[in-house]
């Protein structure tokens, strides 16, 4: 089941290369794209089953796949998607079709190969969620960056090859580390137990010395911020944004920028509980730099994709808050914050992307008053933009709430200044809404714009419909993310000492004076502020203990 | 019979390459004589007579020994040999290159080669690499009307004279030292001193031996040679030297250095280690900037080889085998790579430029995405063949504790793939120049995708071959 | 039931959005009309069953919202007492107002015809879940709803920059309020663990008082007030307010008077239990409250445009709502703000006639003599100031003076001086209001002067609205028919919502008429179960209340019953005479500040012309509204763009962040540059580089 | 006797050697080279190896010097060009002399290493008896070296190969 | 008494020669020369071990030296004349074409 979804792409990836004929002809460019989207709508459907037949009340992995693959390093063929994976899986098999259907008027060249590149992409960003064996995983994770390369630079903008380039190599450059903490995690296995092995479930056991973790979890951390991308390794991100074409992006900031926050929740966090619990606050830190940062640049910006762009920073750094929290509303948030992170910055490259196809150039200043011209699409846009901007009944506000939740119950500081980015996000979606959509045309190329075209309802109408379905109905879908969620938690939390003596949030530390007040009444909010039974410790990773007793 | 058995595949392929002299000789002038299939024909017997040796550890004549590991390195070279006869034919025919000697040096080099492989004494692998040297040598500049590829002969040719009589004097110190040459003494030799202090002749020894075999795997400082031997040679001749060379001196490398010299292993692990870094920092670093694509991929090669180094120092199992399975990945790799930039060559122009690239995807999309795998496979990108290369180089150190190698491997890696994708930059994403491009032959497309196939087969299922490598290295240690 | 309530809305939005722009205008505003009055009959209906029920509360679970943890966030609504009267109010007023529109927008274009209907209705769906959310969450939804429904309203003439612009201050500054109303609402499930109104109010009433102490409910319920300026536009948030004067004057009337703005007033009042736990907050919301109203008077003293002399009243009496919070007068807060909403939703209303009448005309100074033409609005209109000024008899004398009241007998600090700023904005409502009255309808139409020229300073922000009407015209998206022509009275279906709101504002007043004056103030004892601590829900506290239980009970746990039955126990014989003293006052304040304003501006106008002048300092600094909007924009908005563009991105972003980056890459091109000099191309050169390799080999070989 | 032997014949040497290098006529040096040649078969005299000393004068300086001789003598440049002035410092007369002192380096780096090889079988004369006929030398060349001796067959083959590819003319 | 040492000395004499031989001269003749002055320092190691180890390996390697330097010095002359032709000059500075 799960194999054929995550391959199902990549065979219709190679049936588009031999349907597509010999060189670039543009006589089999219907056939192929309408090829390529059916194959895309296949794999959704399927993934969609996937859906249907999970059970939401467990947080193991389930439609697991197992084949021995490197037998002598412990390396195999293992699949399998539980609660935190799942919903990515149908996010990437959602977005795809949307992609392409993105890029059918505005790509001419090479029909054929884009399709083909869109597809192999799709397969392994798929893998990249389904993987279970850390070395697949590393595959997949390595292998996205080809389709996505080729993308940028040959069907990008101006400076696709610069972006592409930069965009290749900048995350190249974190994830390699991670390729050698993930050799070393197998071979520390291989020490314990004396054979190497690369499946996840395995390595979660493994105990490393202090000092390792800690450099296992930066190599690991680095990756997966670098993919986020978090402050302040993020300036990959705009360039890529602004020179992808409209299906890039929205794959990009869609689906793409979820592996690095994905990859924090399932692998660099539970694999390397102490040095997790160590640096989170500092990675915490980060990520509310990053949204204020993210959003104030977004501000300024004169293009909007680049605007978008730096949004994803803003809203990505909340992600990475919730994740920091580590508790179930934070991390729980944050995997719906992917997940409507996904949709609704999708819809807004989509809708970028619109504009820029009927007048080739994406500055705000170059629009304005479009509402008079194509009323529709401009209420599309306002949806998105307000999904965008966490509008509570859109699908962005239970994200954020659930992240600031838990944010809040961690670290009150952190939280209130992470909170501010919702100021910040309006201002910079409203003003650039504005910007385009209000007052008079005084462009005269915007005064003839055709609205709407079927097709792109076809794109918004999905779009907008999961934004408002995400926002009203969001336990649907944290439903079955809570389980796993859970269990990733009691992983980071229940190994590491440090979890019982999270630091009290400082806000209520110091400007409360009766000490009992400060508690939370019962039913405690989060099981993990404060665990009966356990001594309250200094909060300081045992690791470090450890590690200054040697 | 067992006591030549081992002798099989040299003798195989030094009869044939004497073949193709003699046809050669009863050419008629203008005549075409498929000389290559000869090569061929006599490169899958090489072949065959490989496999039926396996497990066998045949020892020929006290010199030679057919063990798993020269058997493994016999078939890498036969699989560069076959692929280097399957692109030939036209790239001979057009830069009118004497046909008969040049297959006939090729074999005799791949008989050298195999010969370095398999031999247990030094001064067996100084004649071996002495046969292949001017093989190869006289390859490089066999294009007579060529004065960079006379250039080129020249000064790989006194560089590799130069670095040979280090070996040599190396070969005397270890002779000095045990009194014989063959390295089971040498080693018996070594052991009985114990590591704790070598002696001076053992330290030189294994310095100057270190200085020979880095010359021919062209590691930093010893690669100068490289950059310029690989541009003025002709292209299917960088080729086939950027592998098969590589490959039997890596295995000659690791025979020498993992066997006999292995009490020693203290000692040169820090030499090597620092070699190996710089070969990797150097090679890829002086690669960005290159604007020839034969010169940027011999900078490539020459980070190729610290790679491969690490593989060495690293010097336990996981190294040994991953130093031969890089060895397969790099030869499908790099022959493919530069097969393709041999093929697109006219007989007015070589088209190595990184500009004659251009629009490449336009004019011949196929070739377009062939190099594309070959050159994501050097940079060490799933799902290919250099990729596992890597990840295997890579455990080694990282089981070794060598992390700081590790990192810089990977982190040059990354700085590799910026070149490579220079030249990807100029096929798919640059509009293309009007150059002329040639047909290519109906076997030139064979190997090509005999390349790609081993590619693709080794960097999805590598396990075979994995396991393969690893049943290869028991007998040296 | 209850959800039907803001369904019909819902219902009536959905099917003007969707396919409003092919409906006629007829069909479309009788959609949105008929969507808020069958609201308002469920309404009505929904209150009387609630009146009947056992608890006097009606609670519907519609589904789980979001579940995470132990957070539980069900989709609840509530209709007790006080979520009552607001859904009256809502759904009354608001129909009258969708009526009104309906005439008032008919020039639109159908499509623009339909889009407004469908916002208004979104809206009023969105106000109803703000006051008949169960929980912060739910409550959340309808703040932030009706703060994007009134950015899309603000901005409906969306051609006009400045409407455009209006709306977008309008979100924005909510949204700062917003932040605080987030962290509040994250404070209140952090402390209590839950964040259901009645839940909470039962965890913090078994709670100490936090006297002098700034604790956690303090900090929450400040968090909760800072919402509440944003949304109700007090200082600091108020600047908003007087802008979203762009959009339509329905809009003005429905959001920016009666409904929306009053939302941070019912928020407190409905977290009532919480915030009579944190007395500093309590000041803290009176101090702002009694500070707004009096400096927003001021302002609306020496406006002169119509709608904004307006707002800033508007302004100023939701201060004053505030103060009644603040000194835990909750009822009479509440009272006040469902009498002010008949009567300021009648003044918007009027000067929207005034303005419909004047073809978009909204200075002041070209107005005039409007009486004669415009009867019905001007006596319409008439009732509603005096209402707002506070004569007796009228709505807004029984509530302002309950406020007035409650403020001279809180227990407050500085109470005496909060009464005294009562009074004085009491003074200045009455004169701007008149001052107004006697503009617009008495003396002569000017409606062609100039703007004075003798005041450059005069000269608005929103200047634009003052030029000759003729030169407007032209502008494509003027809202009014094109050129002058009769000046005609309200139309019925303006004239009836007119005379409806006239007759509120006249008797709403009664259902509060203090005890002093023989009245059994029925309104207060009809909301005073909302702001106590349900019996229900301090059983569930108890029972699941461990929190009780754990150390020493709270020596004291006021509630506002307690205190306020304190106060009232000794106000009905003590101060029954004070209270009657202080109605005086009041009265002749009112009267007093209508005198004032008969005088300047009926009688002898060239006195408040020479007034201004002779006070040209105070006179410019009040047209110009403190210049809060230029410290702003110069003290938090330009630096944080100078500083986002220059600094941010130009700097830390392509300067350092991705010039490391990018000098990493260069780095490597360079160190590639120099090695490759190294390759001489010269023989010896190679060989002296492997022959100092060798020498450096041998040589670390033999040194050790 | 020996020890004044050993010292002049390794004069000879050492002196022709330098010379080779140190002067630029290459008919000289080769002319040099031979001396040290024959400098060396004396040495190898003095070390019992009669039959390797004449496969010097016979076969080095006899055949290999003849044919160095001959290329001289075809390509006929008695003298060297002058230094250049070139781009690179690298390859100037600095460069040069890095060159000799890297030389001198290494000259005294073995040179050090040797004498610090005092000790067993080192310092003091030889401990075996020599096999020096050319019967022993035979037998063992064509027994425990027969592969190599093959070996050199291929090489001698292919160094022919490649003078001839080289070397001849290019084909009209 | 002249021990094996004496001559180890001499031969890495000798080779250091040869490798300066390299560098000085800029007649590529003569640097191959040096190149034989350095085969031949090796020889004399191998016949000094082998005498003084009482082995006769060492002058068997000789002769297999004396065969490379034959064949090496083949090539090498060969590729000298071969460049001969192409530049009429043998200062291997000369042939700086291929570079960087």
């Amino acid at each position: 089941m799960l194999s054929v979804i995550v391959f199902l792409p990549l065979v219709g990836a190679v049936l588009v290369l031999l349907a597509g004929g010999g060189g670039d002809r543009h006589d089999r460019a219907p056939a192929v794209r309408t090829l390529a989207l059916a194959v895309s709508l296949a794999t959704f459907l399927a993934t969609l089953l996937l859906w249907w037949r999970f059970d939401g009340t467990s947080a193991d992995y389930q439609f697991v796949e197992r084949h021995a693959w490197i037998p002598a390093f412990g390396i195999q063929y293992l699949v399998g998607v539980d609660g935190i994976s799942l919903l990515l899986v149908v996010l990437t098999a959602f977005l795809t079709p949307l992609a392409l259907l993105s890029s059918w008027d505005s790509v001419h060249k090479n029909v054929k190969m884009f399709s083909f590149f869109v597809l192999a992409l799709e397969t392994s960003m798929l893998g990249v969620f389904v993987s279970i064996d850390l070395f697949l995983f590393y595959i997949f994770w390595d292998f996205v960056l080809i389709p996505m390369y080729f993308l940028i630079g040959i069907w990008g903008y101006e400076r696709r090859v610069y972006a592409a380039v930069k965009f290749i190599l900048y995350t190249m450059a974190g994830s390699v580390l991670m390729l050698i903490a993930i050799i070393g995690l197998a071979y520390a296995h291989g020490a314990a137990t004396g054979t190497p092995s690369f499946n996840l479930l395995d390595l979660y056991s493994v105990h490393l010395p202090w000092r390792t973790e800690m450099w296992f979890f930066l190599a690991f951390a680095l990756a997966f911020l670098i993919k986020v991308p978090l402050f302040p390794f993020h300036t990959w991100l705009p360039d890529a944004h602004v020179e992808a074409p409209t299906a890039g992006s929205i794959i990009l900031a869609g689906v793409m920028l979820k592996m690095g926050t994905y990859g924090l929740l399932r692998f660099a966090f539970p694999l390397f509980p102490s040095a997790a619990m160590y640096f989170a606050p500092w990675i915490a830190v980060l990520a509310v730099v990053g949204i204020i940062y993210g959003a104030l640049v977004a501000m300024v910006q004169p293009d909007m994709k680049k605007l978008v762009a730096y949004s994803s920073v803003s809203h990505l750094g909340f992600v990475v808050l919730g994740l920091c929290a580590m508790n179930v509303q934070g991390a729980q948030g944050a995997v719906y914050q992917m997940l409507n992170h996904g949709v609704s910055t999708g819809g807004l490259f989509m809708i970028v992307g619109m504009l820029s196809d009927r007048r080739h150039t994406r500055l705000i200043s170059e629009f304005g008053g479009l509402k008079g011209v194509m009323p529709r699409l401009v209420a599309a846009f306002l949806l998105i933009t307000l999904a965008s901007i966490a509008l509570p009944g859109m699908n962005g506000f239970v994200g954020e709430f659930l992240i600031l939740l838990g944010a809040f119950l961690w670290n009150t500081k952190l939280a209130a200044f992470a909170a501010s980015g919702v100021i910040l996000s309006a201002v910079y979606m409203l003003w650039m809404f504005q910007r385009v959509n209000y007052g008079n045309v005084t462009n005269a190329k915007n005064r003839a714009l055709p609205d709407l075209t079927p097709r792109e309802w076809t794109m918004m109408v999905p779009t907008i419909a999961m934004c408002i379905a995400m926002g009203v109905l969001p336990g649907v879908f944290l439903r079955p993310i809570e389980p796993s969620v859970k269990r990733t938690i009691e992983r980071v939390t229940g190994r590491s000492y440090g979890a019982s003596a999270r630091p009290q949030p400082p806000l209520l530390a110091t400007l409360t004076s009766p000490r009992p007040d400060a508690q939370p009444a019962p039913p405690a909010p989060d099981a993990r502020t404060a665990r009966p039974g356990r001594p309250i410790q200094h909060p300081r990773p045992a690791g470090r203990e450890r590690a200054s007793s040697e | 019979m067992t006591e030549y058995a081992g002798l099989i595949p040299l003798l195989i392929l030094a009869l044939t390459a004497i073949a193709a002299m003699l046809a050669e000789a009863f050419r008629e002038p203008g005549e075409r004589m498929p000389i290559a299939g000869l090569g061929l024909i006599g490169l899958t017997g090489a072949a065959v007579a490989s496999v039926a040796l396996w497990n066998s550890d045949a020892h020929s004549m006290g010199v030679i020994r057919s063990d798993n590991f020269a058997l493994f390195i016999n078939l890498v070279l036969c699989i560069i040999g076959i692929l280097t006869m399957l692109m030939s034919g036209d790239v001979v025919e057009r830069e009118r290159i004497p046909a008969g000697e040049y297959y006939a040096l090729t074999l005799f080099a791949l008989c050298g080669m195999m010969m370095m492989a398999a031999a247990t004494d030094l001064l067996v692998v100084f004649l071996a690499l002495e046969i292949l040297s001017l093989a190869v040598y006289v390859l490089t500049g066999i294009r007579r009307r060529s004065a960079a590829g006379a250039e080129a002969a020249f000064k790989y040719f006194l560089l590799g004279a130069f670095s040979s009589a280090f070996f040599l004097y190396g070969i005397a110190f270890a002779f000095a030292l045990s009194g014989s040459t063959r390295i089971e003494q040498i080693g018996e030799a070594l052991s009985r001193q114990g590591a704790a202090e070598p002696s001076m002749l053992a330290l030189l020894a294994v310095g100057l031996l270190a200085v020979g075999f880095a010359f021919k795997v062209s590691a930093v400082p010893f690669h100068m040679w490289t950059p310029d031997a690989y541009e003025g040679a002709p292209t299917i001749v960088t080729a086939f030297m950027s592998t098969a060379v590589k490959a039997a001196a890596f295995a000659a490398f690791a025979r020498v250095f993992l066997s006999p010299l292995e009490p020693l292993k203290a000692q040169w692990i820090p030499m090597l280690s620092v070699i190996a870094a710089l070969t990797m920092i150097l090679g890829t670093v002086v690669g960005v900037v290159q604007t020839n694509v034969k010169r940027m991929l011999a900078y490539s090669s020459i980070a190729h080889a610290g790679y491969l180094l690490i593989g060495i120092v690293s010097a336990n199992t996981t190294g040994k085998a991953a130093i031969l399975f890089y060895l397969l990945a790099y030869a499908v790799t790099n022959m493919g790579a530069l097969g393709i930039v041999a093929l697109l060559g006219t007989e007015a122009k070589p088209h190595d430029e990184l500009r004659d690239f251009a629009g490449l995807w336009r004019s011949r999309p196929g070739l377009a995405g062939l190099m594309t795998i070959f050159l994501l496979s050097l940079g060490g990108l799933p799902p290919t063949a250099g990729f596992i290369g890597k990840w295997y180089i890579f455990s080694a150190a990282v089981q070794e504790g060598h992390y700081w190698l590790a990192v810089i491997g990977v982190l040059t890696s990354v700085i590799s793939v910026f070149f490579y994708l220079r030249i990807v930059v100029m096929m798919y994403m640059t509009e293309g120049s009007d150059a002329v491009r040639p047909r290519v032959a109906a076997t030139a497309v064979a190997g090509l995708a005999l390349a790609v196939i081993a590619v693709l087969y080794l960097g999805v299922l590598p396990t075979r071959a994995l396991d393969l490598a690893l049943d290869s290295i028991s007998t040296i240690f | 039931m209850l959800l039907l309530i803001p369904l019909f809305p819902l219902a009536g939005f959905l099917v003007n959005a969707c396919f409003g722009r092919r409906l006629p205008k007829s069909v479309s505003g009788g959609v949105a009309c008929a969507a808020m009055v069958g609201a308002f009959t469920v309404a009505v209906l929904s209150v009387l069953s609630m009146m009947r029920s056992a608890d006097g509360a009606l609670q519907q679970d519609v589904f789980t919202w979001f579940a995470s943890g132990t957070l539980q966030v069900p989709f609840s609504l509530r209709l007790d007492h006080l979520s009552s009267v607001m859904i009256l109010v809502i759904t009354g007023i608001g129909s009258l107002i969708h009526i009104y529109s309906t005439r008032y927008m008919h020039d639109e274009s159908d499509a623009e015809f339909a889009r407004y209907f469908s916002y208004l209705n979104l809206f009023a769906a969105f106000m109803l879940v703000l006051v008949l959310g169960a929980n912060f969450p739910v409550m959340f939804v309808g703040w932030e709803g009706v703060g994007l429904c009134s950015y899309l309203l603000i901005g409906f003439w969306f051609r006009k920059k400045s409407a455009a612009d209006a709306g977008k201050k309008a979100f924005i500054v909510n949204r700062i309020g917003d932040f605080g109303f987030i962290l509040g609402m994250l404070l209140v499930f952090a402390t209590f663990g839950t964040l259901d109104f009645q839940q909470v109010a039962a965890a913090a009433d078994a709670r100490a008082v936090e006297h002098g102490v700034f604790g956690v409910i303090t900090i929450a319920t400040l968090l909760l007030f800072l919402g509440a300026t944003g949304k109700s536009a007090q200082i600091p948030l108020y600047v908003w307010l007087p802008d979203a004067m762009e959009g339509p004057t329905p809009v003005s009337a429905l959001i920016h008077a009666a409904t929306m703005v009053t939302a941070g007033v019912y928020m407190i009042g409905r977290n009532a239990v919480l915030f009579s736990h944190a007395p500093t907050t309590l000041a803290v919301v009176a101090g702002i409250g009694a500070a707004t109203a009096l400096f927003a008077g001021t302002i609306g003293l020496v406006q002169n445009d119509i709608k904004r002399v307006l707002a800033y009243s508007t302004v100023s009496q939701l201060g004053y709502m505030f103060l009644a919070m603040g000194v835990g007068a909750f009822a009479a807060g509440i009272f006040h703000l469902y009498t002010h909403a008949f009567f300021k939703a009648l003044l918007f209303l009027g000067s929207g006639a005034v303005i419909h009448a004047l073809a978009g005309e909204q200075d002041l100074r070209n107005m005039g003599g409007l009486k004669k033409d415009l009867p019905i609005t001007y006596w319409t209109f008439l009732i509603g100031a005096l209402a707002i000024a506070g004569v007796p008899l009228l709505a807004g004398f029984f509530s302002k003076d309950e406020i007035l009241y409650r403020t001279f007998t809180a227990s407050n600090s500085g109470h005496v001086l909060l009464w005294a700023i009562g009074a004085v904005t009491s003074l200045l409502t009455a004169i701007y209001m008149f001052r107004l009255v006697f503009l617009a309808f008495h003396g002569v139409r000017r409606h062609d002067a100039p703007a004075a020229p003798a005041h450059p300073e005069e000269e608005e922000p929103a200047a634009h609205h003052a030029a000759p009407a003729a030169a407007r015209a032209h502008g494509a998206d003027s809202h009014g028919p094109g050129a002058h022509h009769h000046v005609h009275d309200a139309p019925p279906s303006m004239a009836i919502p007119l005379i409806v709101l006239a007759i509120g504002s006249i008797f709403a007043g009664y259902v509060g008429v203090p005890h002093a004056l023989g009245g059994v103030n029925r309104i207060e004892r009809f909301l005073e179960p909302s702001f106590e601590v349900s019996e229900a829900a301090r059983e569930r506290q108890n029972g699941a209340g461990r929190v009780a239980d754990r150390g020493a009970q709270p020596i004291q746990t006021a509630s506002p019953q307690e205190t306020r039955s304190a106060d009232q126990g000794g106000g009905d014989e003590n101060h029954g005479s004070a209270e009657l003293l202080l109605m005086a006052i009041s009265s002749g304040i009112a009267l007093a500040g209508i005198g004032i304003a008969a005088y300047f501006w009926l009688r002898n106008r060239p006195a408040a012309d020479r007034l201004a002048r002779s006070m040209a300092g105070p006179y410019g600094l009040l047209s110009n509204k403190y210049y809060i909007d230029e410290l702003y924009d110069a003290a938090v908005v330009q630096p944080i763009k100078l500083f986002s563009t220059g600094g941010l991105w130009k700097g830390m972003d392509a300067g350092i962040v991705d010039g490391a980056v990018n000098g990493v890459g260069l780095a490597v091109q360079a160190g590639s540059g120099g090695l490759r000099r190294v390759q001489t191309g010269s023989v010896r050169t190679y060989a002296a580089a492997l022959f100092v390799g060798v020498v450096v080999i041998l040589g670390f070989y033999l040194w050790r | 006797m020996d020890v004044a032997v050993f010292y002049i014949f390794g004069a000879i040497a050492v002196l022709a050697s330098l010379f080779v290098v140190a002067q630029g006529n290459p008919m000289h040096s080769v002319m040099l080279l031979i001396t040290s040649f024959g400098a060396l078969a004396g040495l190898y005299v003095l070390l019992d190896a009669p039959f390797t000393a004449v496969t010097q004068i016979i076969i080095y300086a006899g055949a290999i010097m003849v044919l160095f001789l001959f290329v001289v003598m075809l390509l006929n440049i008695p003298r060297e060009d002058p230094v250049q002035r070139t781009a690179s410092a690298l390859l100037g007369p600095t460069g040069m002399r890095m060159g000799v002192l890297l030389s001198v380096v290494l000259g005294v780096e073995v040179v050090w290493a040797m004498s610090r090889m005092a000790g067993a079988g080192f310092s003091e004369g030889p401990s075996a008896p020599s096999v020096s006929s050319v019967a022993g030398i035979g037998g063992e060349l064509f027994t425990r070296h027969a592969f190599a001796f093959e070996a050199t067959s291929v090489l001698i083959l292919v160094a022919m190969v490649g003078a001839v590819v080289l070397a001849r003319k290019e084909q009209p | 008494m002249i021990g094996l040492n004496h001559y180890l000395i001499l031969s890495g004499l000798l080779f250091a020669i040869g490798t300066a031989g390299v560098f000085v001269r800029r007649n590529l003749i003569t640097v191959l020369l040096s190149i034989e002055i350095m085969l031949n320092a090796v020889n004399l190691t191998f016949v000094a071990v082998g005498r003084y180890r009482g082995n006769v390996d060492g002058q068997i390697i000789t002769f297999f030296v004396m065969t490379v330097a034959a064949a090496e010095a083949a090539v090498g002359l060969a590729l000298v004349i071969s460049l001969f032709r192409h530049r009429e000059t043998l200062n291997p500075d000369a042939f700086t074409s291929l570079k960087w």
